[in-house]
């Protein structure tokens, strides 16, 4: 900020750190190496395409792609989202052309970009996931699968599996015993004790958890008193809910200090990056940033050298979980 | 490095050597345009990409708004002292454009763009009528000037609720072989909708094809006329934008192709889309017009134009 | 918003409605009617006297007053609190005087004003919500008890009561069998299905719920490393978290249509108490809003009346839970 | 209706007969002062009201700001072609000062206050000592006026990092019988801190009673050395505030009282505290400034003032 907290003590005793030598590399366990943590929150980024029109996308530490399904879906009806302060909600219902078209048109052009490429897959039943991750197996590029068992744009909320430690357990059990590459699986905060949900899918064998996805919400318009959603409830993201995740990333890492997580919620700066690592993050999720600017992964990614070497830091992840007391 | 930084009158761009980029952009002039509002930006960039029926996607620094809201390119130009600009017209519906409303001469803006599939040129000489809603009429008045410039002949069909809400007449008549105004009260030419004037427009100027630009619900009957009458017909929607780049699938249409209903983006895949295609039935609620209450939301022309 | 929407049909037939003929009153159960459905949320209004130098607080249906507790708490250490987007982080820990000296002290001015009162109440135990209602049994003015079963700002999460349905279901069954005046439980939105806990506390013997308490949240100070608040984790509150009150109420209205809703969670306009009302809440608590204008309350009330007479309604109570599809 | 609503140089004031008030207060002027700013805001029935010690609540726009900003008030015109102005004075540290530092002329700002308890002034003629520390030192200059007025000797104790911290070394000087400075450069007056003069300047005074105000670790500083040579010494504190109106207990601050510490709240039990009974050690982490980091948040006289 001032110039006056630039110079303070945490600069280190006297060892000038160039931006140049800033090391960004990442793990998230011993089998998922990222160049840089700065990846993509899933549906928000779509497959890269769009936005390797503004940037080269290979320079992201991966790009997490929009779920995708064992069949192509349409997704809801419009309005599909509606701006909140601070934030936005969405209920696209996860349209995708579904796996096969997927693995023949998008997955080829992640390829021959060579973008390091998280999938993110989703279903309605445990079957569907296994299924999803038998079709990845050894598929080019893919270095690690999200399991989306937390997608809040769905009519019955029993099927959201992250609400539930048995139904985690169970989907993350069927994705990670045939899966090549790591699994995360991608939870909500909208339950009562995250750090549980977490735990069940650690023990099922997931690498990890990407948190938070969005959180349920609502909003109605009062001159026509219908809500703003055509599925009248839909998912909250943006900068109103950081605090959220912040907490969600603290509460994971305290409860099991090895488990890598992808943090995400609201992240639009460098600070925000550096908040939900030193709360525990392993890798961080750029997602609405990416709707009010298309550039912003790649701003964060740029400017997280300077930052950590006026910091006085040589490396991003010796702050993870660093936070002080 | 991807981004190339450029500054000349302090624009700031970003993006690659082809596409939309991101550019910090100077107001070089507001200006009230009868009922509706204009801001000219410096961005050389963008003007030189830049194609009717595309838009820019500004970021508004209004309270508490995250998502940029996305307009239609009006004009650009691409010499004179300032090198190249864009520039949009608006009318103030709520926070974001009650923020740009503000901007005046050395504001810097950020834009987005150009976003978007343009309007296809016709590839055989023929005569095209443009048919526009309130503000609708901005790119229309874009297209004209490159259809003028393929030599094809432009008629104009305008229509809003009132005389203020027809955005700029004089060059609607000054761009076109024929004009015709339509206002719901009568306060400019037909006391009517668009659709009333159409056919017999069409019959006249033995129109070879339509571009449409309004509310929803007016190119929704636009389209069907002329389906009716087999006139082909580019309509550039509006649907309620997160993203305006591809990513999101918020602003989807459904659009009819051979495997059946699909939802396209209008940001990527549109905005223009051939009218015949668009399953107009199937459009979300909040985009047509509500009859029940006489208004929607994401409707070209703005909450002002009737549906028709 | 413009004047076209306001000339819209929902005007009604040609029947113009006077605002001053505008009916405020809102009926709680049977037992609880409020003159106007405008309240204040515990915690951001004290117990009315500061913000009396501002207007008369007699204006209100009620004030909820900062919850008490059996014993005075001396609350945590600064920094209590910290600015998030649209939002804010707080962690008091109840401060507050105890319910002996709240009852010498407070109670008596709000009496001598003549200001219907709704005492909030928190207890570490089943035990000592039962003592606070037998405290405050046939205290005068008191016209209802909310029972904070949410507070988030606890060391540990267990004794959170609304977190789970037996706890809530035990905790308000203590206050509903001594309490001379309905009952209303004040639930957190940081569960996995609110809906469940509400039913709990209505079948326990609470007249109704008050939604939603903050939401947990933490916040990290990057240069320091430090949490921005003294208690790590603290409650988010404000415009942010609208979008998730209005789900709460919604869910909870859908489950129990009949159960009396007091709303709440980043309520600053006339639209937003619309807003929650169109959701399921009979009445609607002013909480983080007063302290950006210590008249947000009623500023609010105030304008409710015209903008219920423009777009042709009555009364307000007309529009409970009266979203359209 | 409890709201007074009174226009005057586009002055909306809402509260009751006595007390604090809400108005949309128009600026009459900004000016720049050494390292700070200062905004002069028409508001007419707030100056009446205000003594020394008081604070305003400040609304400000920032994108995304909940909560306004506490100000002390430097000074008040009840008179003049103005009606009544209230004078602040800044340091521009986060989005709400940037934004603040915005402000001009004829710009509208919705202010609360006064608010907060002010400055005791002394019931015998006793000589005065302020001790102020950055902009610490504006609410002090508003005092000295007050003191003057009831013909009181006056000393300026006033301390920063640099010369450019020290806020208004003239006024300083003119309010007083004499006037002293530190900076920890030694940019002006003495090198070092506050309490390394403050001995001497009492027993030259003969000071009856110290007016501090400024980072709490000075504070702290000074109380700790009144204690000793036996002055009462009462401080203006800071403390980070949601509501600043007494609602919301964000804002404590550790008390001795004869039952023990409690919490008061610096927004109305204080800001201004009897620096002896402020149990120093119990105060928060983060507004002490932090002996290890160099800096701390909280702190009357911005993060450019080092604890002494
Ligand atoms: C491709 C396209 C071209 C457009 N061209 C123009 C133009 O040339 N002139 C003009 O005046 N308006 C145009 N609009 C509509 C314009 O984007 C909205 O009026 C504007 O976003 C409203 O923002 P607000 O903050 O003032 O209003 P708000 O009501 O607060 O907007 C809230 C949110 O809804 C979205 N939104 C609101 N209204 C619309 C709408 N009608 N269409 C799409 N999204 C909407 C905004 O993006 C924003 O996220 C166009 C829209 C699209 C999609
Ligand atoms: C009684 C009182 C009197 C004050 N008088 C002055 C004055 O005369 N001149 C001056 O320059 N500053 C003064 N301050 C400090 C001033 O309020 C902060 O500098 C200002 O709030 C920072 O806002 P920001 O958005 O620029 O920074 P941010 O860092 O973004 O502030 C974020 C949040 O923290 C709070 N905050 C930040 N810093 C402080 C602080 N130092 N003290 C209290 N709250 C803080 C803000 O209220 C805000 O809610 C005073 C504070 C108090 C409590
Ligand atoms: C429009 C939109 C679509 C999303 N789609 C998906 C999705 O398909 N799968 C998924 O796991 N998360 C999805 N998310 C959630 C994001 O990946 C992310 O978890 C969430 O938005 C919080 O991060 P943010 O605040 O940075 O956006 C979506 C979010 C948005 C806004
Ligand atoms: C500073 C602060 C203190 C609070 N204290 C209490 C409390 O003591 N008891 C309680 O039930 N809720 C408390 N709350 C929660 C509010 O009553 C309310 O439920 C919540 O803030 C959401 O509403 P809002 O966004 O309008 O503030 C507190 C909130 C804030 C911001
Ligand atoms: S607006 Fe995001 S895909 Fe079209
Ligand atoms: S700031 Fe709210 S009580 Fe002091």
């Amino acid at each position: 900020m001032t110039d006056a907290t630039r110079s303070d003590s945490r600069r280190g005793g006297g060892s000038e750190i160039d931006p140049a030598d800033v090391d960004l590399r990442v793990a998230l366990g011993d089998k998922l190496a990222l160049r840089n943590p700065i990846v993509t929150g899933s549906g928000t980024f779509a497959s890269g395409q769009e936005v390797d029109r503004f940037f080269d996308v290979r320079r992201l530490g991966a790009v997490v792609v929009k779920s995708v399904t064992v069949e192509p879906r349409r997704g809801l009806p419009t309005p599909r989202m509606a701006e909140t302060a601070a934030g936005m909600l969405n209920a696209i219902g996860l349209q995708n052309p579904g796996i096969d078209a997927w693995l023949a048109h998008d997955l080829p052009w992640l390829n021959s970009h060579r973008v390091p490429t998280i999938v993110s897959i989703a279903g309605n039943t445990t079957a569907e996931y296994r299924h999803l991750a038998e079709r990845l197996r050894d598929a080019p590029g893919v270095v690690a699968i999200e399991a989306n068992i937390s997608c809040p744009n769905v009519d019955d909320r029993d099927i959201v599996f992250a609400c539930r430690e048995e139904a985690t357990h169970e989907a993350i059990t069927q994705v990670a015993r045939v899966s090549s590459v790591p699994v995360f699986a991608k939870l909500t905060p909208d339950v009562t004790d995250i750090s549980l949900i977490a735990g069940a899918a650690h023990e099922a064998g997931a690498t990890g958890v990407s948190v938070i996805n969005t959180l349920l919400g609502m909003a109605i318009d009062t001159e026509t008193r219908r809500p703003k959603l055509a599925a009248i409830t839909g998912g909250l993201s943006g900068p109103a809910i950081k605090p959220i995740a912040v907490r969600a990333v603290h509460q994971i890492h305290e409860a099991h200090p090895q488990l890598p997580i992808i943090g995400m919620g609201g992240v639009r700066s460098v600070e925000d990056v550096v908040e939900l690592v030193l709360a525990g993050a392993s890798a961080v999720a750029v997602g609405t940033a990416t709707f009010t600017n298309p550039l912003a992964a790649l701003e964060i990614l740029e400017g997280l050298p300077s930052w950590l070497a006026e910091h006085g830091y040589a490396t991003l992840r010796q702050l993870r979980g660093a936070w002080r007391r | 490095m991807s981004s190339i930084v450029s500054r000349g009158s302090s624009t700031t761009v970003q993006g690659r050597g082809e596409g939309p980029l991101r550019a910090r952009c100077e107001v070089l002039a507001y200006r009230k345009l009868g009922g509706y509002h204009s801001l000219t930006f410096v961005a050389p960039e963008m003007a030189e990409r830049a194609q009717p029926g595309q838009f820019v996607a500004v970021a508004v620094e209004a309270r508490e708004a995250t998502l940029r809201r996305p307009f239609s390119i009006y004009s650009v130009s691409q010499h004179g002292p300032w090198a190249g600009t864009v520039e949009i017209i608006f009318d103030v519906v709520g926070p974001g454009t009650r923020w740009l409303a503000t901007r005046s001469k050395h504001h810097v803006v950020d834009l987005v763009g150009p976003l978007g599939k343009p309007f296809p040129l016709p590839a055989q000489p023929v005569s095209c009528l443009l048919v526009g809603g309130g503000y609708g009429a901005a790119p229309l008045l874009y297209l004209a000037q490159a259809l003028a410039q393929q030599s094809l002949r432009v008629d104009m069909l305008l229509g809003a609720a009132t005389q203020e809400r027809i955005f700029n007449a004089i060059e609607a008549k000054r761009l076109s072989a024929s004009a015709q105004f339509t206002t719901e009260d009568g306060s400019l030419g037909v006391e009517g909708v668009v659709t009333d004037v159409m056919p017999r427009m069409i019959e006249a100027a033995g129109t070879g094809v339509i571009y449409a630009c309004g509310p929803m619900a007016m190119l929704a009957a636009v389209s069907a006329a002329a389906k009716e009458l087999d006139v082909p017909c580019q309509v550039a929607v509006e649907e309620e934008m997160a993203c305006g780049t591809g990513v999101c699938w918020t602003c989807v249409l459904p659009y009819r192709r051979k495997d059946g209903v699909v939802n396209l983006r209008a940001c990527t895949d549109g905005p223009v889309f051939n009218g015949a295609r668009v399953a107009w039935s199937a459009v979300g609620t909040s985009a047509m017009a509500n009859a029940e209450d006489g208004r929607g939301r994401g409707r070209r022309g703005g909450r002002a134009e009737p549906a028709p």
